[in-house]
């Protein structure tokens, strides 16, 4: 196995903590993971993304160049990842903030209205939460348990906010399964 | 409630400078770094010194000031920005070169430079930015953070055992001989930002007339490192950074006294 | 397999010298590694260590100087800008013979640059950014793993050698998250009689760099160059991947060679037998191995990032009459495995006289 | 771009697209004439905009201009219409 | 009239103090640098410190402080002494530092690394000879040279127009919440010598009551670059360095001023 | 013959200065190059120039980089620990494009060293000191009357690629005094329509180093490495002596190739046939010139005042299969001819296998 | 080494192969029993010598150790002889 | 001709300045010529010395190490000079502050009390001069009268001191005229 996921957004949006999410799912499960956030003198405001290279063997380049998996969380991202993606990969978009669809025909596309469903659990912040269902559902790069463990063992002083990101992480499970 | 377009008949109250460039800045929402450009901005056009005025940038949150001005700028590494401008004005006394600086940079790093300028007298402009943090590396103690105050390397709080005390730059930098105006105001509230206007642009006439070293800190708000709201922000700078920071005029020699003197008869009109 | 925690490069750096016994952290922060500096703040009080966010880099190096005669294991960490102006401290320690252990994390230059991740400071690291006739041991981490453990090694060779210990990482090293092994932590530290302890009990210790009298000093540079050559002979470290049947040998450092691990796959993938070798130290420089390599390799491909410096170390290793190419990017932009690939085909199209 | 208001003796023009929703304009405004939008801008922003039922009561003070970190406020006073509106 | 051995029955009124190593200064004749060591040596003596004295030597004349005292010492480079003492101190706060810095690199080069000592109020001391010149490169204008002094890179005497004017590092680094106590001493007469040493224990004792930050400020005469006979140079300093430099104390706090009231209750016995 | 004037190395520098147009200096005092500066601080003002003393060499390197931004010839002089702390001034430069000469009359080092001439600083001044992708040209003179012209020309070069340009002399050369032909003032300096002048009838101008995203910073390390390039293509320079039928070469520069030039002799009446290469400027470097003479020459004996930097470009130059030995002296003391004698008899006795 | 004095209430030794001759001691000494040799010693002074005549009227003030630069004075009170000298 | 010349004695004592003339004389009489001082941390007091080769070839080390000529100044000096100096050389010997005498018989020795000629020349500064007087007497390496040129333009300001040092050279030449 050897898997390359892009997410990206805007700041704010909580783009590196699923990526952080995803990385730490992967150790638990086993695997080689790189984590690589971008970083930059850009504040608030600007595109956020990291990238989350998972394998079986020893990884090497740090960076990835053609996404098997992704998630666009705001219009400018998805400018970005539609071109890089690889084919067959999987690119979750989120419809909430992103009115364009994706034209390229060789990936498989889910749009998945992660805001709007999170407004709908009270809590307008876990959007990222919804995405990263809908693309481990749609892409089983790690399982939404280890996800789920993960979350216990990151956040385990606020139980408020791990319930609802737990909410939200099945919400986007349970778009990307009725898709 | 239909849309209208603006008339040039309309008076104008209040508009972008000329000064600043079409440009937007690159600062967070509320960040007080935006208020003070667009005051210098306006500055420069109000003296009518955009073809003299140069902007000597400093690493920080400012560092590209030179693209929001529409006038020449560049950038010094970090802290040596009263050097670079000293230079500038000692090549071309016409230029009206100021150092635009954070605490970070003026107030750590560049402590020799800045001492060294006022001790010199240099005919140049400092606008000193204190925000009591180092803002674009991520929040760390700058040496103008107040005890008690949290930063991301000063995880409890600032401690004055483990950390020192935060530096009044002004009282310091008063007690030099070749300073000529010193003043710290804040950008609290629209009076306050009005009197901020008013100082920076006594400093730039101090060095329009030639008297020395002008020097005017800003306090001014951090939001995302201070992890408040931009509102409250404003309200936690009147709090805690006006009683360790008190506004005010710490060197006004009478040249430039004079020349504010000269102000005030002329507003009066 | 034991436990692994995810973690970034720059709090590996951090957590490796608290596990190495780092008595005294001194630093000014700077992108892309203020996560140790912070992490410090935090880290070095709760273990009753010192901690202290100095005004600057000059500060911070004279610091580890002063921690360093004083006996203590210390350490600064910074990034391109930064190291300039340490150098000066640096080629003090190195002088005056104080272990301690700086911290590179590079980003892009020359100038203010920006703040990715580069290469650009080998010259200035590896043969010595500061004046006069000194060394300083030169490590270069490839993985998150890697952060750790050589800085707990920076601190055994600083030591050891009572010299200055370069870690010399990279932006992107930095910044990324991979699992690491926790290493056990050094219980004991080694004794320093020279150290500035207070003359107790023993006549006075004195630490300097300085003869006043010109002739009295080529002397204390012997010393020096005595230990260097030691360095040179005991300390040369680095990693060969794929040697034994390659006609073209990758040779890159640091998150460089990363991506030539992977370009290495890939063109082997493609039939092409190509190897990987990759200095952990960069100085001593592993001038031997690629010299061997070179009694039966023509082909060496060096992927750097930075614009041609690294690879000057390589020539002088294989000589001249090896085909020596460069595959490369810098100014704070990764140089990716694709690129290393084509840069490897390429070569292996070229006719040899070519 | 540009949001516009009523034609009164002062108003006050919102560039909303490089508006950062940082709400220092509202805080200071003694009239409470602006507000923030229900959209987001490009930038990901909530963007303030003025609340056009109250917007006739712009005195023209440009509190909210002189405190716009990102000079994205301007103020004007509209001469077409000479007399005041009533208080 | 004949040669006599010293008996021991004879009592010491004055003797080289026993932390002075039996090593020649290799100062000008009539230098004040060996006047302000020697008074070092017997402070530690007197205080019993030697086992935890550690000087910390800066670049200038005094560049050899550490052969010269008999305990632990060392090279700091130009201007960094205290950044050097600083960690020192942190690592080993039973050690007792003190930098013993010239004007030229406590004033010059080294502004950051006290400004900041003095700011985080380090609890070492700090030794500053103020000569109002670099001695050791010849001679040149340093930060303390006076308007008008000569020196050999102010051929015509300093001009503050092209050179500034010099640094009262006292005035300045008592603005500083950090230090506990700062004075300015001379040693241009017997008398001047007494309270110089009076005020450099105070100083060493403000260290070890752990108060923060002290510095003595030294007027000190270097008479081969202020090209004057010895005697003579002393009479310059009175007559020039006296009216720009007031001796005294500009910062003790109340915890420094107990240790000293406490020493007048002692000393009156 | 023109008329000469004794001169001392340093001062020689100092009027090179002047006659090049020099319009600001500033400088901080170290031994043993304070004469410059206190000349600087006589005659600038004579010539209506900018004399600055500052606080220490950062604020002079940075000083000398707001006055080439304001487009005028600057220089400052310093000794090799006050170039480290110029170190990441000349980076800024380099990355900023501005021109400026930065006179290096280097010491004993490392550490506070000593104040006797050396070589020492060969690698942090012609590979680089600093962080970052950047190059500058060094100019090594080996004469007072080179101490003036290469100043001269250093100000020439510098303007010619924007980029600043290091004179690095020694402590002996700089105090020593020969005879020197003055030369011509420079009367016609380049005009500079990017500099800082005010944005008067004119487009903004800004001299920056900084991007913000990595990603447009290459382009302009490019354009930085395509000067670089257009240097090694266009200004190396070197002289050579009795090349013709020399079976060793001594190769050296500056005060180390004075000496050099006695051995020659020296070895030239003892009828061994010693020829000298000696480079002037020591980047751009002749691989060129040398890689030429190792078609024919064997032997080649690298005398230097440091403890084996330069000598690693020679055999960068000539290859592995050459010998190249090395004479030396560091830490303040000068080499003297009969050191360099006896190096070359020793090595024309080895045999070539040895 | 050690020019010595008269035994006296109090004397000072000199050492004059340290002394640099700058002549602080003389001028503040208040007794000027302090004065030049008139020889130079190895490192090329003139050294202090304490002029004959005068060392009994030495006080042991220690105002001359107390100013040598060079810390080569001492200063002694003779307890041999218990008797004040005629002042 | 290749002259090595070495000059030595304590601070003070002028001996860079019988060094200058000795450089200035040379190019004056259009030789090749490297001036050579000592420099140091070292204050007053401390041994000062400088060389000074003079040749009508292109000069290469800036260094002397076996004199041709010599003046020793003060004890320390001729310490240090005796073992240098060249078979044949002549070393001048300011017997005023030197007491020993040189033992190589390979050498051709000048004693002479420089400082006392110059007291008896009312200024005892002038010592230096009476052994450059000395020296280029004994060795002919520059003419007095290109000494003397020398000085009228280096001093000219400074009637009576030059009026001295012209005759405290001739009292050093005619000293070793007289030995
Ligand atoms: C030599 C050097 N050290 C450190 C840095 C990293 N750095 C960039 S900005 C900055 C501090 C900024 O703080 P401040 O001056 O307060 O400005 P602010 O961002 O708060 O406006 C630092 C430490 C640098 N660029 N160069
Ligand atoms: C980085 C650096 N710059 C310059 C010098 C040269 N230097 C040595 S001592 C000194 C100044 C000494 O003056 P001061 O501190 O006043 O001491 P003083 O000799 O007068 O006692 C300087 C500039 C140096 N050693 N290192
Ligand atoms: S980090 Fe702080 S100072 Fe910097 S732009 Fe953001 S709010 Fe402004
Ligand atoms: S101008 Fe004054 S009244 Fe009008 S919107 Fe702005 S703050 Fe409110
Ligand atoms: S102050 Fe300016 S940026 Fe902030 S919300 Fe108001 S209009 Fe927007
Ligand atoms: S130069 Fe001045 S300060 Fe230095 S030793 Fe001589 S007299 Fe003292
Ligand atoms: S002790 Fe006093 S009286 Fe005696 S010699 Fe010294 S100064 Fe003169
Ligand atoms: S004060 Fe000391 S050094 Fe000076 S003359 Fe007197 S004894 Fe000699
Ligand atoms: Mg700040
Ligand atoms: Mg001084």
């Amino acid at each position: 196995m050897h898997e390359e996921i892009a997410v990206a957004g805007f700041g704010g949006q909580g783009v590196l903590f699923v990526g952080r999410l995803l990385a730490e799912a992967s150790l638990l499960e086993g695997r080689e993971v790189v984590w690589m956030p971008s970083y930059g003198a850009e504040k608030r405001g600007g595109t956020v993304w990291c990238n989350v290279t998972i394998s079986d063997e020893k990884i090497g380049d740090l960076f990835i160049t053609r996404p098997t998996a992704a998630i666009a969380m705001n219009p400018a991202s998805l400018v970005k990842l539609e071109p890089a993606m690889k084919s067959g990969g999987l690119l979750v978009v989120n419809q909430s903030l992103v009115p364009s669809k994706v034209s390229r025909e060789d990936i498989r596309v889910v749009y998945v209205p992660a805001n709007d469903l999170a407004t709908e659990l009270g809590d307008d912040s876990v959007g990222n939460l919804v995405t990263l269902g809908a693309l481990v559902t749609g892409c089983p790069v790690v399982s939404t348990s280890s996800i789920i463990a993960v979350m216990d063992n990151l956040l385990p002083k606020n139980q408020r906010r791990l319930e609802i990101n737990k909410r939200a992480l099945s919400k986007g499970c349970a778009w990307t399964q009725g898709n | 409630m239909t849309k209208f377009s603006i008339s040039e008949l309309d008076t104008v109250l209040y508009h972008r400078p000329e000064s600043l460039e079409d440009y937007p800045f690159h600062f967070c929402p509320g960040c007080g770094h935006g208020i003070v450009f667009r005051l210098i901005a306006e500055i420069v056009d109000e003296l009518n010194i955009k073809e003299r005025a140069v902007c000597v940038a400093c690493v920080g949150c400012s560092v590209n000031s030179y693209h929001y001005f529409n006038f020449d700028g560049l950038e010094s590494a970090h802290g040596r920005a009263p050097a670079v401008a000293t230079a500038i004005k000692r090549c071309h006394p016409h230029l009206v070169p100021f150092t635009y600086q954070g605490d970070g940079d003026l107030a750590a790093i560049g402590t020799a430079e800045i001492v060294h300028a006022c001790a010199r007298g240099e005919n140049i402009t400092t606008i000193f930015v204190n925000n009591a943090v180092y803002g674009m590396t991520g929040g760390q103690m700058a040496p103008t953070t107040l005890v008690g105050m949290y930063s991301t390397s000063t995880p409890g709080g600032r401690k004055p055992s483990l950390s020192g005390y935060p530096i009044r730059v002004c009282e310091m930098l008063s007690t030099l001989d070749g300073t000529a105006y010193v003043a710290r105001v804040s950008v609290h509230n629209p009076a306050a930002v009005r009197k901020t206007k008013q100082a920076i642009k006594l400093a730039f006439r101090t060095q329009l007339a030639n008297l020395g070293m002008s020097l005017v800190e800003v306090l001014s708000p951090c939001p995302v490192n201070w992890r408040l709201e931009p509102v409250k922000a404003l309200e936690w700078l009147v709090k805690h950074m006006l009683p360790q920071y008190p506004l005010g005029e710490f060197k006004v020699i009478e040249a430039v006294a004079a020349l504010k003197k000269g102000d005030r008869l002329c507003t009066k009109k | 397999m034991s436990k692994k925690t995810l973690m970034a490069g720059n709090i590996a750096i951090a957590e490796g010298a608290i596990l190495a016994g780092c008595q005294a952290y001194f630093g000014y922060p700077i992108t892309p590694q203020n996560e140790i500096l912070e992490h410090m703040s935090k880290r070095m009080p709760e273990e009753g260590r010192v901690f202290v966010q100095t005004e600057s880099e000059l500060a911070a190096i004279n610091m580890v100087y002063g921690a360093a005669a004083a006996g203590c294991r210390a350490m600064t960490s910074t990034s391109s800008p930064g190291f300039s102006l340490e150098q000066e401290g640096i080629s003090y320690m190195s002088g005056a013979e104080l272990p301690g252990v700086i911290v590179n994390v590079m980003r892009g230059g020359p100038g203010l640059g920006n703040i990715g991740g580069a290469q650009g400071d080998y010259f200035q690291s590896a043969k010595g950014g500061g004046h006069g006739d000194y060394r300083v041991i030169n490590l270069a981490p490839a993985s998150v793993q890697e952060m750790m453990d050589l800085t707990m090694l920076a601190f055994e060779l600083a030591d050891k050698y009572r010299n200055p210990v370069v870690v010399l990482a990279d932006g992107f090293l930095g910044q990324a998250m991979e699992p690491v092994v926790m290493r056990e932590p050094v219980t004991e530290l080694p004794s320093k009689p020279w150290a500035i302890t207070g003359a107790l009990g023993r006549a006075k210790n004195i630490i300097n760099s300085f003869e006043m009298d010109p002739v009295n000093f080529p002397p204390r540079v012997k010393l020096l160059l005595r230990k260097f050559k030691k360095m040179r002979r005991n300390e040369v470290r680095y990693e060969g991947l794929n040697l034994g049947d390659a006609s073209l040998v990758i040779v890159a450092y640091g998150s460089a060679s990363r991506s030539a691990l992977t370009a290495m796959k890939m063109a082997r993938q493609e039939g092409i037998p190509v190897g990987l070798l990759r200095p952990i130290t960069l100085f001593p420089f592993p001038y031997e191995a690629l010299s061997n390599l070179a009694q039966r390799i023509n082909d060496f491909l060096v992927a750097e990032l930075s614009s041609g410096q690294f690879i000057e170390d390589v020539k002088l290793a294989v000589g001249l009459d090896k085909r020596v190419a460069l595959v490369n990017q810098y100014g704070g932009v990764p140089l990716l495995a694709e690129e290393i690939l084509e840069a490897i085909e390429k070569m292996i199209k070229q006719p040899v006289g070519g | 771009m540009v949001v516009a208001q009523r034609p009164n003796l002062a108003y006050v023009i919102i560039d909303t697209e490089r508006c950062k929703g940082c709400r220092l304009c509202i805080s200071v405004c003694p009239k409470k004439i602006i507000g923030l939008a229900s959209h987001i801008n490009q930038m990901g922003y909530t963007p303030a905009v003025v609340i056009e039922e109250k917007a006739h009561e712009c005195t023209g003070c440009t509190a909210c201009a002189i405190m716009c970190p990102d000079t994205v406020i301007s103020v004007y006073r509209c001469d077409r219409v000479p007399s005041k509106p009533a208080s």
